[in-house]
């Protein structure tokens, strides 16, 4: 039995690297070609034949391999997306920048009742749910905050405006809950709202 | 449940081999598309009497021999004892459903479906198979794991979160919040007034401040800060306190 | 940032198919490319690059995978993976499920003759070659199995419309059901006919 033509060894050996699990040296590759074969002439044939391309046949050692090009390594990472909750710091201050917006911090923090820390609006403009507006045209010129086109998609409105009013909320039932059960909320890893939160406010509260 | 069978493809076998093999069987079907083969024609072209004389005298053949027949079989059986008797007979103008010839044509469909069905089974294992023919790549490259956060916070969390805010400041602004407590100053200061004027033991709910004891609030603030207070002045050996028993009222008296 | 040149794309999806020993869709390339490129377009040209190599670039479905060349698998023993082998009511109920889908058990049943047994079904889901379908629109509205793409991968098809011998087996009536005369056997009572529900039709539609 002769030896296949080289351009079905070619075949061969492309196969067989590609299949293996390990690299294959040219012992590993004659043994398993047929008789008389010249894997090292298949070789030089493939390595000439994938140059440049996306995936190149490297040597590893003794033995041979097909592995992704070097300057496409970047393809081969994934993003694992992962989700977190927001603090309660932050879905407050959400809140009001959503109902009252453009606000400013003093504006928020005359509403929360408690200073803002200067990580939560970080974090929500980082998030992409909250920019800077125009300065207020007042003494100071503080700046103001507003939400943004990510904010309303994320929560599926149209506008800030279509948040439902005070009133609306208190008829659909959702003042019913209280401070402090609310669902799902994480607690509040803010440090400096929590240290600001004096503990008295709810003590005497009904 | 089903058992592998005897090859079926194989040569129509003597009766004998047949019965023998009958538990091997997949259901009257298959039973009836061995029978059917040993006509040696075309599935389509076969005579469904002769096929169900042939199963019948299997059945006959398997009784007579004590081999255990599942319900099937003899189910088979009777229908196929009814469809030969049609056949036989002239057809009756008055008779409602099917004529015998279409339930034959049927039977001689589903057999030729069945068999349609066992060669293109046999044409996909024949097919090149990955693991067997054809291979996926040996050393797959791992993929790095990024990771990016998505930040997730619902509808009615906001909502939720903006009415506890404003529902606080209507019920209880934080400037009224001070004009609740009685503080533990202010306490002291009145306990040491009135002690003096108070001869002997006195309910120490008497030394609540007026305008204190209406709302639930106030008098719980109010009585927090008296009683400190009664505390404190014991403390300093100039009150005396007294309670005949748990949660019984508390009297105070000078020394 | 604007897509990169066609023969980077060509390389990108050679990269990522090479990397990956599952079938990869469109999309899944898509994500995983730069904004804006065509990866049906790269696909196509590999297809021709690859073509009568020792791999080649199949159509499993609706995505794409590099596979050895048929032809090529006498050499590659070492790594033949041991399957489970199909009894006779598996692959038959394989080929049923495939050349009929969607198709009911009842409808498996009457082709058969037999009923289903409880494993059979349950062995061709677990291997990943049969899944749900729609629920028929019929009374009852009984449940439907089709094969899936990892049947397509490993049986070597491009789509369940290239099953061997389909045309035939369809032109011949041998696809249609009857209603049914037989004692015994469960009747196709929902009355669908069931060659107009193409194969692949639902398949990995959802």
């Amino acid at each position: 039995m002769s030896a296949p033509p080289e351009d079905q060894q070619e075949r061969m050996v492309e196969a067989l690297l590609f299949a293996s699990a390990q690299p294959l040296g040219l012992q590993d590759l004659a043994r398993r070609m047929p008789a008389g074969s010249d894997p090292a002439e298949a070789l030089r044939r493939l390595r000439t034949r994938y140059a440049g391309r996306g995936v190149e046949l490297l040597r590893v050692g003794d033995a041979w391999a097909f592995r992704t090009a070097a300057d496409l390594g970047f393809l081969m990472q994934e993003e694992v997306v992962e989700t977190r909750r927001l603090s309660r710091a932050g879905t407050e201050t959400l809140a009001i920048v959503a109902y009252h917006q453009p606000v400013t911090r003093a504006e928020i923090e005359e509403i929360r009742g408690v200073s803002v820390s200067r990580g939560t609006l970080d974090q929500l403009i980082e998030m992409g749910w909250v920019r800077l507006g125009r300065r207020r045209q007042t003494p100071g010129r503080p700046v103001t905050f507003v939400v943004t086109e990510a904010f309303l998609d994320h929560f599926g409105l149209a506008s800030a405006s279509d948040l439902p009013g005070l009133a609306e909320l208190r008829a659909s039932g959702l003042l019913d809950s209280r401070p402090g059960a609310m669902p799902g909320l994480a607690p509040d890893g803010d440090g400096a709202d929590m240290s600001s939160d004096t503990p008295g406010d709810d003590l005497f509260g009904d | 449940m089903n058992p592998t069978p005897a090859n079926t493809d194989s040569i129509p076998r003597p009766d004998e081999a047949l019965i023998v093999d009958v538990p091997g069987y997949d259901g009257p079907l298959d039973l009836l598309l061995t029978l059917a083969r040993t006509q040696k024609v075309d599935l389509m072209q076969i005579s469904v009497l002769a096929l169900a004389e042939q199963y019948l005298g299997f059945i006959e053949r398997a009784r007579s021999l004590r081999i255990e027949l599942a319900a099937d079989y003899l189910v088979m059986a009777a229908w196929l004892a009814y469809l030969k008797s049609r056949l036989l007979l002239p057809p009756d103008p008055q008779a409602e459903g099917p004529s015998a010839e279409d339930l034959a044509a049927h039977l001689a469909f589903q057999l030729e479906r069945l068999q349609a069905m066992r060669e293109a089974a046999a044409r996909l294992m024949g097919r090149p198979l990955l693991g067997q023919d054809r291979f996926a790549r040996g050393a797959p490259e791992t993929v790095a794991k990024l990771r990016a956060t998505r930040w997730q916070a619902g509808l009615i969390e906001l909502m939720q979160a903006y009415a506890r805010l404003r529902t606080r400041d209507e019920f209880r602004p934080y400037a009224y919040d001070r004009r609740d407590i009685w503080s533990l100053e202010d306490a002291l200061e009145r306990m040491r007034r009135l002690i003096g004027h108070a001869g002997d033991w006195t309910d120490l709910m008497r030394f609540l401040p007026d305008g204190w004891t209406a709302t639930p609030a106030r008098r719980r603030s109010a009585t927090a800060a008296t009683f400190a207070a009664s505390l404190e002045l014991a403390r300093q050996g100039r009150v005396e306190l007294r309670q005949e028993a748990v949660f019984a009222p508390i009297s105070v008296r000078p020394r």
